[in-house]
């Protein structure tokens, strides 16, 4: 979204940016596939079934996930459902508007919610209430409330731990509480293309000199479980084959460090 | 207000639901600078609501048939989590946030010398991230200091605080139980300075006296708030010199220049 | 909405309203607390369950109750259900345009409907068909028709009127016709400031200068059920006990002219 | 069209449901300058129809890039009132309304000289404030006498009637059972000046005589209804002399300048 | 829609076409009850359960029928539901924007739908699955492809082809496939002035000269079901009269021509 | 991905469902300029898919502010017919269009020489006439040839191919069967030129090894399709030339002048 800004400063900034990044050299001083400081607090919402508040260097996104009773879908009767949306509120950046989600936030929504449902993190067949007619509804709301760069994996980062710290409100509806049964632990890792380099963890200001974006969900067995590539620039093979090989050892790592698994 | 039900809200000590007396108010804490992007932003807790605040402007205001060629617009957007309530409310404002955008926006401009700055717009997102009674308050006394922390030239610092009547009894700042059973919510927000009324709502059931004891008890509270946004804003800019100091000095270690 | 008009010719008039005012006069010959002339017209659309046609000064509103059975609310299983809405067309005004409702006139329906609701005026649970599953819900539509000033006193004694014409059309749907059961006649009465003054029942221009709007809701008994302050002006404590005390009179003496009660 | 019932629609006398022949028109009356902040306006009760129209303009269109360099455009919009049908109608056009309205804004443009105001908007008001069968030529009606009370030149005053088939025969301006249970409804408006059609719809089922004797049926009321309109603004005019010089000679009085 | 045009080019345009118009001429040499040829592939869309791809001249029009079980309108508990759309999608011409139904695309379908709805041409009531309950839905969506004029003609032949070509999906409900019944079969013809004469089938280039507009509808024992005037122009008796006859002729060659009937 | 059923999908001689080999394409046809009023236009059938995608411009972007200074901006707006699929598709975008339409811009814009077209729009629209699986990736290769067709300048035509993962084998190009019950679908475009990866997506679940596996075979499969692109458009000049001299020599003949 460099339209707004300055085109001149932009240039200069852009060659800057790419100068250093050929060497491999980022302009925070992280190295090439070093996240910004993570910082999640579960359960941040208490009147919603679970949530997380996840600080990923200066983004900031809130997760919650609020759980009704509601009808499954005609074709899978056994399953409860999962649905995710995100909020890009104007609290959270200049360039952002109020208004029905664009294709920025359902994009980010879809893409998160792919690496939850092709993980099959949830155990959807225990959400069933009455087969065919009545099943929990997932809601997985995600609030970008400052926006710093990397929103997808600080919004997937966020939907994880909300969802690993949810409990099913079985007592409001007459039923038993019980913890969201969960199967999969999926990570998503997100680079940007800056000149010919990938940088995982892209900021703002890198993001908006980078000319394309690879997001990389991984599993815990090391498995791809889905991939979104973004804007209009290109990755050659071998980008992507590194890209993906990088992933599964920064999921592992990730999944280790914020969700103990 | 009013939904009929056998909770008895106030004791037989005159103590309410959650123990406290009727001219208490809930915890307030009050956050400064707690957002990057923004111009100015703030976090209040104030009983269970969790609200941010956040400013953007004097910017241009956009479309352009909205600027007035001799002031500033004050637009404020209220806006409810979808998880921030009990049953998941659907994004998006209803006419309830509406409403209340409305009432706030009005309240903010009293306070702002919108003169100072033609044909832009203040713009106030207000995010009730989690939500007690009292939101509409607690938000535009967020918001109040939020227009502060963006450096936005005011006669004062808006505050509000809200009374009501409870089991026949005029009681500050209900809470979610004693506003879904009581018997009548006064919203108020004042300019400290000069104590004059800059946003008033009610709805209920109250005798010209009780709104009298009502509006002294809420007008009394926001004096009190009144400190509170004031001590987090001085906070801030003390803590604000320092970490500038240190920033200033890790910048040379970290950027790898 | 000066905005629109020529800036030069609205300080003139300002500063001369502000002026007579200041004298407590008023650029019609009204004083202060005295009401344009009102005239209301019950039923005047026989198609409605209930209506009233008002002219309040060269204002008119028609509001319209239509009455449909319908689910209830969960959390008032036992009553039926109020809705009210306003449709401010841009036959009214040059100002008002086509669309979905604004804050306007969100605002002028939620202060209408909070009297109506808080002063208990209809009897909500004479209004149940089955328990918990069916009861009447009361459609009040105020439809603006031509916009000269206190848009919320005009609107709200059509719904008072209409409300208390309305008949429930029970043989519609196989029960039998009643009228619809009322408990209480509240009246709003709003006052602008102009300059250190305010006035009751504000014409169009009068409200173009003024810098601050207060609307109290009485009831038969004296008591406030509802108030609302708008715009961006402020008003003193003494300023709103003294409105306050003069609703309660206004409210009797127009509770008792137009609705006999 | 043509719901079945066993609802007889003309009697053995030839007499419709209502009493009424079959080219015989229901009651109609029209006022003109009917409202105050509009630039003409006008109300027609006809049948049980109560309809108000009113214009604005010519006006400069916006947003600007739907103004047209050589000639304004003409905007009628209709809409039905939530009240003025038997099952309450949602706020806002539906389909059956925006259809409506682009008919009536042809057959009224057709008349205008838009040549004369490039670059504005006239905007054609019409609300239905309680509506029988025939709401949208009544309306059209209105505002073409709206539009002459605006002061908007024009060649002449459209007007319309409808005409249709019930019970096997051609009878003019059908009520709302008509309507229902009927086998054909032809709304037509003209120019009266030329007798030129400037709407025209159908519906239903009719040979290509009994369109003929529609046309025929609808264009002759039209031309009757055509000095209700004129008769109307006459009215109007002279009591407005009136009126003015009684406002005149009151202002001194009641404005205590 | 001549205001995005050179105002130039398009009078000289006008003068011309008039000018030879009024011979009773046209730009490509048709005659003046003379349609364009017209390519009717029906079965189009094998997902449909009924369509056609109509190419009359330049102007494409691609029609889709769906049937779904749905509920009968309270007032005809006894009769499946006819519901036509019409999308005048941006491909089609460079002055269609994306986005809801605007005047233009609601009139086409209405149109389209009376038409059909008016001549009686499905057998409403054979589509009823459990009275008062469960009945077809039949939806008719015009998706036009290509304008080059005269959308009504086009779209309402896709239309009646698709129609004729449909099978209620029966099977795919646990019931019987069966072809759609059919009673009538209408057909419109539509006729532009220019000038002072009247054409069959306008060309774009004829209907941006065009004054007025005027569709009949007529069925197979030479009646007419519906007609729509449009545009700002006018008609006198004399040219309606003329036009009627003449579509009652058109009609009867275009149905056997097209349809078989 | 991953609906469960009893299906097999690969029998035992390693055929699929519809008897084709692990790496063999379904059937596809291209035929370039097939409509009148686009700038230019491409229809493709690829399996069951019958899809066809139309360009306008460069022209100047509306609304203004959406105009980029430095280049154009690329609007794909894949859009489904109401009658592709199974079940009715109501009108309109839904979230996964919004989606595939952006993928499909990035993808496109990545060939496009933008600079050359500051401030304006290249609209590409792509309507999904009947639908089996790989939409996208079907008119995303329609779209590049009409964009060819436009005479956009491109550094190359960009064309995509989806592989898969069914019944635990890694198979190109799924079809509607292997795309509902199949463990996984990656869908791929490149530059042929460069062979730079412009769109890629995956949701499943496949290893390492099985992702390269899919994005070689896919990419195999794109340098095939390439072809076909550039012999429609070779076919449609060839062709283009022979008609434009009929027409030129039936204009005499049929205009009558």
């Amino acid at each position: 979204m460099s339209k707004g800004s300055d085109e001149i400063v932009y240039g200069l900034k852009r060659d800057y940016l790419e100068k250093i990044s050929s060497k491999g050299t980022r302009i925070d001083g992280r190295s090439a596939i070093e996240y910004r400081p993570i910082v999640i607090t579960p359960n941040y919402v208490i009147r919603a079934e679970g949530s997380a508040d996840v600080k990923l260097g200066k983004t900031r996104v809130l997760v919650g996930v609020k759980m009704e009773p509601g009808e499954p879908f005609p074709d899978t009767p056994n399953q409860g459902v999962l649905t995710t949306n995100a909020e890009l509120i104007p609290m959270a950046s200049p360039t952002f508007e109020a208004g029905p989600p664009n294709e920025d936030s359902i994009e980010l929504a879809r893409v998160v919610d792919r690496s939850i449902r092709e993980s099959k993190m949830i155990d959807l067949e225990k959400l069933v209430i009455t087969p065919g007619e009545k099943v929990w509804i997932v809601y997985v709301d995600i609030h970008v409330l400052d926006y710093d760069g990397n929103l997808i994996d600080a919004s997937q980062f966020g939907a994880v731990a909300a969802l690993l710290n949810t409990t099913v409100p079985g007592s409001r509806y007459g039923m038993e509480d019980f913890p969201l049964p969960i199967n999969h632990v999926p990570v998503i890792t997100t680079f940007a293309k800056i000149g010919k380099q990938l940088f995982v963890d892209p900021s703002l200001e890198e993001e908006e000199v980078s000319s394309a974006r690879l997001s990389i969900a991984t599993d815990e067995n090391g498995n791809i479980v889905a991939m979104q590539k973004g804007l209009s620039g290109s990755f050659t093979q071998e980008e992507v084959y590194s890209a993906i090989d990088k992933s599964i050892e920064i999921g592992k790592d990730i999944r280790k460090r914020l969700f103990g698994r | 207000m009013g939904m009929q039900s056998d909770i008895k809200l106030i004791d037989e000590n005159g103590l309410r639901i959650d123990g406290r007396k009727p001219d208490e108010l809930r915890p307030i804490k009050i956050e400064v600078g707690v957002l990057n992007r923004a111009d100015g932003s703030a976090y209040i807790e104030w009983g269970g609501n969790k609200i941010l605040a956040a400013v953007y402007g004097p910017r241009e205001a956009f479309p352009k048939h909205t600027q007035n060629p001799s002031r500033a617009i004050v637009n404020a957007r209220y806006n409810m989590a979808a998880f921030s309530v009990d049953e998941r409310k659907r994004p998006g404002p209803d006419r309830r946030a509406v409403e209340i955008s409305k009432v706030i926006s009005e309240a903010l401009e009293a306070s702002i010398f919108v003169e100072q700055f033609p044909r832009t717009s203040i713009d106030v997102y207000i995010e009730v991230l989690q939500a007690d009674a009292g939101t509409r308050i607690a938000g535009l006394t967020a918001a109040s200091v939020a227009l502060a922390d963006a450096g936005i030239p005011m006669k004062d610092l808006v505050v509000g605080c809200a009374a009501g009547k409870v089991d026949g009894k005029i009681v500050l700042d209900l809470n979610k139980e004693e506003d879904n059973y009581g018997e009548a919510d006064l919203p108020l927000a004042i300019i400290p300075r000069t104590q004059e009324i800059v946003l008033m709502q009610m709805d209920g059931n109250m005798t010209r006296e009780e709104v009298r004891e009502a509006i002294e008890m809420a007008k009394k509270a926001a004096l009190f708030i009144s400190n509170l946004q004031k001590e987090a804003l001085r906070a801030k800019y003390e803590k604000g010199e320092i970490q500038k100091t240190e920033e200033n000095s890790n910048e040379g270690v970290n950027k790898g220049e």
